[in-house]
């Protein structure tokens, strides 16, 4: 492996890291080139005999040929060609992952089991509610525990991810502002803001207003008010934000839209940082989402999936989307005669399985432990932040909360960008965290470390991090090729984008 | 606690060098007022033996899960989920990591993607597939969405009332929005179930920007896909097909060769365990012209340096995270550890596989309607279907009722969603359904008539 | 990494051949190291108020003061402990792994799940039987199972592993002989005998005689006549014979043996080559001992648990160990009031989680299904055996059966042993097969494909075996060095055994 | 087939490479008379959806593991096993290896031995432990046989009676082939429950080779190992003691610190299911000086050639694929992945954790007992105890019988195998048992007394 000579690892103290060094490994055949005519990976119950076959029932004109190019293999093969591809994986369990923004902390291995149960797992969705009294009570209390934790008035647990929470909650501010027969158009967003926040707006119907941070990085006050009139429908912002600073003129900000007759749209995918230090609802919120994947430990999957989840203040109820649980003398029911709804934005119940993960986190860690949650995770941010101060300096100077966003002047010293930086880590079997974003900041690496990591793991990070300055700027090429470790070498993006191939095809086709 | 490694020695040093004494001194810059009232009145912390506890005794209060014989379907399947989709998809590598941003930290996760995406155009007879989207309703939306964006000038779109009740919801909850489309509602014919495309002629002019058929469609009915996109293309405007039963793909015509332009649809057959509803997985494919109007995420093939073979998310110009509002979907985190959980099924069915399962789904659902006729019932409707069917039963909702208490879920009465369609029920057969099961279903509704 | 750039892979057909690259990997502190006061991986339930500790209740002379350098870590930290050691290992699932006469197939992923359901993982060994006569039963049918698949009368679930199975025929045999009022004291073992059975012949209290194989590798009736005398109390032997080859006088030697009044027992670890070819029954064997962790499927954990059945015909069913399954009017019962029972070799009723899973393979492939997998051990081992053929000629001119052995010129052209051909197929990702074994062959490579494993990937196999054949005339070097691409260069094993480190300690203790 | 993959081509292809026409003739040296017979006589294969079905009704039928309140021990104990556990002995990595014999593709296995060692000697006070055995009962048969090696002139073993009639039943069988020795039971004081020192006073002369004691014993009592050990020294003889209930040793003395020489257990309650009693993990400890009689596998530490601190089996030549008929053992496939199992559990314990739910089982059962003492029910005998207990009850077997139609499973009737304790019920009571299961069990013992 050229460049493999280069590396030279951080002198680590045995007794206190974490390994570091990352796992390269082979690459690995498509399924379809692993196929071969006849084998098979499942057997379907023997047949009654005589029955006429499926294509006989419908007729030719309905069928297919075939499945063309569809693989064919035996089970062992599977099982081996997907547990060789999750070998080619770094992941939470096994590395450090401190992607910004994202909240990747430990998944407890029990939720997976509780999900996992025959009750829940073997539940039809069109079931009677009167046969699932068990999963509308789980999905009843888990919109109260929300309810506590946001200090929120109401939940509902129907949408999908974080975005679709964003959409939920733009669609129901629209229809709040209908209700009350004043239509408004356009939504304030900080230019810090996730990209999911505006591409939500847009969505939603609404026009995008960008509001200009200050330059301690926060939205102000004034600047709402300045831009606020009666079109404003709301105003969408992250708190912490994604500097990871906590807004402090949020409550004026609420009065200022509240006195404007806007809303206060919290987006909640922040959570970590919050929970027993402040309650969105007491920020003066109208609408947050959360997102149950991260905040609420269910597991990422590889992108989802998630579940968000949206809270809201008592006068917005009425538009929550379909169907609302509702209690009735003989339990637990679903209730979609609500006229005000906004509806439905996927088929059924929510992303159950997810709920009763979540559900099972809540009930391990109850009020105190997800209070102790928000108070180390916000310490492990600022001791990574402290520790790497000198040669990664805090893109703001305001205390930081859950995560941290840090800069660096290797790119004018040295020639050295932050995605090479973060290539790098890789060699040191660390996720890197995310990067350029905030949009705001000059090359940002935001990096949200949570609370399930040790003072070791942060220790080894911090030795990581310092390394890689210092060989940037002594041997900036190991720096600049990275990975080198790996069992592959630097993938090549542009040429991904330049010429798409989005499918196998048949080698000759 | 237990997920939490911090020791006390551990969080003095690193408030030592922060430079704090205390914790709450990070967090003194917070509002007090909202410091002061921020604990949470949740109960005390349980150990696992008591979380498990808990848990079991709600999932044991939900007795349709177990020892019922089950007919229920309508856009949720029951099929045999292989034990090796479980053992690949609980790998912490795949379930612990995240959306593969890092390529080369990640390849498991895309290669795993790129053959999804191939399996969904193997499928759907198209050219290009996403990585995933949250399920088969929201995906039918983002699908209107796209022709939207394809023809952005026109603005009505077609909808079959024989589209499953939350698929229409959902469209019709993604379009409030766009105040500029007109949402037209394709009744269906009642006598045979499919769509009447004498109305979709009627809509098919310059106007029209798309049309959407189930596929099969809501009663489980073919319906006839090429006719409809033929007229749609008449009229210059788009098909989109949506199909809730993935596991019909293995042995219907494929949407792309009957000219559909987007088919989307449900991937929940395909591995996933019934959950409640939740998650499954939407699937998305459509024309290699249209791929830059696709939502979702994409994973493309390239090279490494040394030119190795290796895949990474492309075409991210379309997506959220650069295009912000000009973005083509909001989407983010999708349903990629289910779409994992998808690939592993369909590879292990395989050609044959998946095809024989959707024979057996066609044989049995036949065996049981003709059974069924012969206790005295009377299928709704006449034109073919694949593992799903209406049948006529008076006061349907109270015989339901009382099968229940024969431990039989005989299938899902239409009337709440078609008021028009008040003595019926929506049965389900899959593989999972033995003839005996059939048999007691027979007995029950055919007595109850 | 020193040696990484001699490595050089064989070319390999992309359509057809599973990755061969192996995966280099971090190591990985000791768990002890890892340990922090203070932190705790799990949460006791909260004790009732007021009540005595267990510590006041016993008093202080009963108890221990501490549990000194036992670890202290969180459950995140535990978690990625052992999933980073899992990374360390090859395994069947994910390589190739021909390790002669241990069967190494693959472990269907169903038969986990079975064996992990609430009604066997919760069910407690005393449990009345008429509260588990689904267990019962379930055990009763894998009996019955069993005894068809070999040719036997009777079968007790009951020892742990082979070798354990060896000791029960053995104490059964002596107890047969005491019994029939003639005590004999001697066994005779052939030289090519895997090294359980001398062992357990010794443990019977039995004198072991070594039969020696003819030139051909084979026992011969007259050797055994030679040796019988009336103080032989068996014969003990594997067939297909640890060469991988059927002994073609076993009838024979099997009615010189009961002529003279002594028994064959054999030794069914290599059952893989004979189901639906010949049951060990036929052959006139009196006693069998099965390794379900081989033949029927069940995962090898690194090394255990397995389980080892023993059947036997009619005559020694008395001397089976207690207890036995009693089919009563009320359901199955166990029995141990059985006055000839050589009495129990372990507490309770056998590894029940392996029978289950042993069940479940047995339904999955039926009486056809098994016999498929006979034949397909037996073609892909004498696939392998031809297509080597050129440069690790077999040990023996005679039929393979389930796998063959192979051996090779290379330590006398270029001083290159087995042991060291065996550590460079870890850098292509293969587990070595056996080697050295059995004894009788000179640097023996004992290659066991078993029937799960894919033309493709034996294919590759011959590939990788050919270029090393190569690369040890022309580059020795590389392969004597071997592993080169680990995580770990050559582990010095000899060292391990002149200095036996065998716990940790704590620094400075 | 679904779990092999050749097909009809490959198998053509291999049989032309070997150049022969059939599978068939590939056997046809195997004698005629065995090929024509050996069909084997058991139903078609099966789906695997049918193979599920057919094993989860099996597994319903067994309704002692579902919804009885249960008091069972007797060597097999009750304990929450975290899902952390499962989670790492279902990594295919772990469980679909073998016996490291090759250590560089073996160090995950190879490490988490070498630590399961170093807990056991951690637990048990003493220098060395092997890498597992199958179970506790074998496991103290091999250490009898090892105290034999250590001494091999003596002839002598004297096995408590109070030890778990499963164990002293193993050491029977094991024993029976060396005829040169002799085992001579020690009663028990029927008042205490404890061995009787005296009788091991008597036969402590110079052919006492060695004493074995449960620790607790088979009435969950805890002996007086320290004394015994000062007897049996004093003669020379060995001191062995064997524990079922690991979870005791995180609270009592280690049996090392109490002058035993080989300490041996079953390690099921660290982590392991019941699983119908297997498999357990037997483990055993001894002096640094006795290594090399010790039975089983070793994991020692060294290094690799570049001076990586690396771990590998050791002292293979006391094993049986070296030293054959003079091996110190038969033992070749061990527990491994049970030791691993104990391994993560230990882990997880942690050095408080362990102890505190070492105490609160002590803490339960002695609620239990003053529980089950109010309610007219007496102990029968008097010594401490750890987590299970004897109590006297009047036609014991007919009680425990008539209390599953309570759903209570009280305890095991020790009668079948101590005739002198025959109105005596053996109580264990652990974490998993809460203050209403103690109070359904004196209810139902007591109503029934
Ligand atoms: C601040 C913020 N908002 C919204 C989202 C969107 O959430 P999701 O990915 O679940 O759709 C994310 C996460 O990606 C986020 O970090
Ligand atoms: C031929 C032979 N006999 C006996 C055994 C011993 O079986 P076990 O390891 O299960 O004790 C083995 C396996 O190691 C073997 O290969």
């Amino acid at each position: 492996m050229a460049g493999a000579k280069n590396i030279k690892m951080p002198a680590s103290d045995e007794k206190h890291t974490q390994p570091t060094t990352p796992a390269p490994r082979a690459r690995v055949p498509l399924i379809f080139e692993l196929s071969s005519e006849g084998r098979r990976g499942v057997d379907l119950p023997a047949r009654e005999a005589g029955a006429k076959s499926g294509a006989e029932i419908l007729g030719a004109e309905l069928c297919r040929a075939n499945l063309d190019g569809f693989p064919e293999l035996s089970e062992p093969q599977v099982m081996r060609h997907f547990l060789r591809l999750s070998q080619l994986n770094f992941c939470q369990a096994t590395q450090f992952y401190p992607l910004g923004s994202c909240t990747m902390k430990y998944n407890p291995a029990l939720n997976d089991e509780a999900a996992g149960l025959e009750g829940f797992a073997a539940l039809h969705p069109a079931t009677p509610p009167r046969l699932a009294q068990g999963a509308l009570e789980l999905m009843a209390r888990m919109e109260s525990a929300l309810a506590e934790i946001t200090g929120m008035d109401a939940v509902s647990l129907h949408p999908a991810a974080g975005a679709q929470g964003e959409l939920t909650g733009l669609l129901m501010t629209r229809a709040y502002h209908r209700k009350r027969g004043e239509p408004r158009h356009k939504v304030i967003i900080p230019d810090t803001a996730h990209g999911t926040n505006p591409a939500s707006c847009t969505l939603a119907g609404f026009e995008v207003k960008v509001a200009r941070s200050n330059k301690r990085g926060f939205i102000e006050a004034a600047e709402i008010r300045r831009m606020l009139d009666g079109d404003v429908a709301a105003l969408m912002v992250t708190n912490p934000n994604t500097l990871g600073n906590f807004e402090p003129e949020i409550q004026e900000i609420a009065d200022a839209l509240h006195q404007r007759g806007a809303l206060l749209y919290l987006d909640g995918a922040n959570l970590n940082a919050l929970m027993g230090v402040a309650k969105p609802g007491h920020m003066g919120a109208d609408i947050v989402q959360l997102n149950l994947h991260k905040t609420f430990s269910t597991p990422h999957g590889g992108g989802g999936p998630g579940a968000g989840p949206v809270a809201v203040k008592r006068h917005l109820e009425p538009f929550l989307p379909n169907p609302r649980l509702k209690k009735t003398a003989s339990g637990w029911e679903f209730d979609s005669n609500r006229p005000d709804s906004i509806g439905r934005l996927r088929a059924y119940h929510g992303n159950f399985e997810m709920i009763v993960r979540a559900y099972a986190y809540i009930l391990a860690l109850g009020g105190e432990g997800l209070a102790e949650v928000s108070r180390l995770a916000i310490l492990n941010a600022n001791y990574v932040r402290k520790r790497l101060e000198a040669r990664y300096p805090s893109a703001s100077a305001e205390p930081s909360m859950h995560e941290c966003v840090l800069t660096h002047d290797l790119e004018e010293r040295a020639g050295v960008s932050t995605f090479e930086i973060a290539k790098r880590m890789l060699d040191f079997g660390i996720h890197p965290p995310t990067i350029y974003f905030p949009l705001v900041v000059h090359g940002a690496l935001m990096i949200e470390p949570t609370e399930t990591e040790s003072k070791e793991v942060l220790d080894n990070f911090v030795a990581v991090m310092e390394a890689i300055y210092e060989e940037a700027l002594s041997e900036p090429e190991t720096v600049k090729n990275a990975p080198n470790t790996l069992a592959l070498r630097r993938v090549d993006e542009a040429e991904a984008a330049r010429h798409p191939i989005l499918r196998w095809t048949a080698p000759g086709r | 606690m237990r997920f939490m490694p911090q020791t006390d020695a551990d969080i003095a040093a690193m408030l030592r060098a922060i430079g704090v004494e205390r914790i709450d001194d990070l967090i003194a810059h917070v509002p007090a007022k909202l410091r002061e009232r921020a604990a949470i009145a949740l109960p005390a912390g349980l150990a696992e033996s008591e979380v498990a506890r808990e848990i079991a005794a709600l999932a044991a209060k939900n007795p349709g899960a177990n020892g019922f014989v089950s007919f229920l379907g309508g856009g949720y399947y029951r099929h045999y989920v292989p034990a090796a989709v479980r053992a690949i998809i609980s790998r912490a590598e795949f379930a612990t990591s995240y959306t593969p941003y890092q390529a080369e930290a990640s390849q498991g996760t895309t290669q795993a993607i790129f053959e999804f995406q191939t399996l969904i155009t193997q499928l759907t007879g198209l050219e290009v597939a996403n990585a995933s989207m949250y399920d088969g309703a929201s995906a039918t939306a983002e699908a209107v969405l796209m022709a939207h964006r394809i023809s952005p000038k026109r603005s009505r779109v077609a909808l079959s009332r024989a589209l499953w009740p939350d698929y229409r919801a959902t469209v019709r909850t993604y379009l409030s929005a766009l105040e500029e489309i007109e949402l037209v509602e394709l009744p269906f014919d009642p006598k045979t179930g499919t769509t009447d495309l004498l109305s979709l002629e009627r809509v098919a002019d310059q106007r029209l920007l798309a049309v959407v058929l189930g596929y099969p469609n809501g009663f489980g009915v073919i319906e006839p896909l090429g006719r409809a996109a033929e007229i749609a293309h008449g009229a210059g405007a788009l098909t989109v097909s949506a199909t809730a039963e993935g596991i019909a793909l293995g042995l219907l015509k494929p949407p792309g060769e009957l000219g559909v332009d987007i088919a989307v649809g449900e991937g929940q057959s395909f591995g996933l365990a019934l959950e409640f509803g939740g998650p499954g997985v939407g699937f998305m494919a459509a024309r290699a012209a249209h791929v830059r109007q696709m939502p979702g995420r994409l994973v493309g093939q390239t090279r490494d340096r040394e030119g190795n073979r290796a895949f990474c998310l492309t075409l991210a110009t379309r997506e959220q995270h650069i295009r912000r509002e000009r973005a083509t979907s909001n989407i983010c985190t999708n349903h990629s550890l289910c779409a994992l959980a998808a690939t592993v099924f369909l590879s292990l069915m395989g050609r044959r596989g998946l095809r024989e399962l959707a024979e057996r789904n066609v044989e049995l659902a036949h065996q049981a309607l003709a059974r069924l006729e012969a206790a005295g019932l009377k299928a709704r409707f006449t034109a073919p279907f694949f593992n799903e069917f209406v049948v006529t039963i008076p006061d349907a909702q109270n015989v339901a009722r009382r099968a229940e208490q024969k431990m039989l879920l005989a299938g899902i009465p239409l009337a709440p969603d078609y008021p028009d369609l008040s003595d019926t029920l929506l049965v389900s057969v899959t593989e999972m359904n033995s003839s005996s099961d059939i048999e007691r279903l027979c007995q029950v509704l055919g007595r109850d008539t």
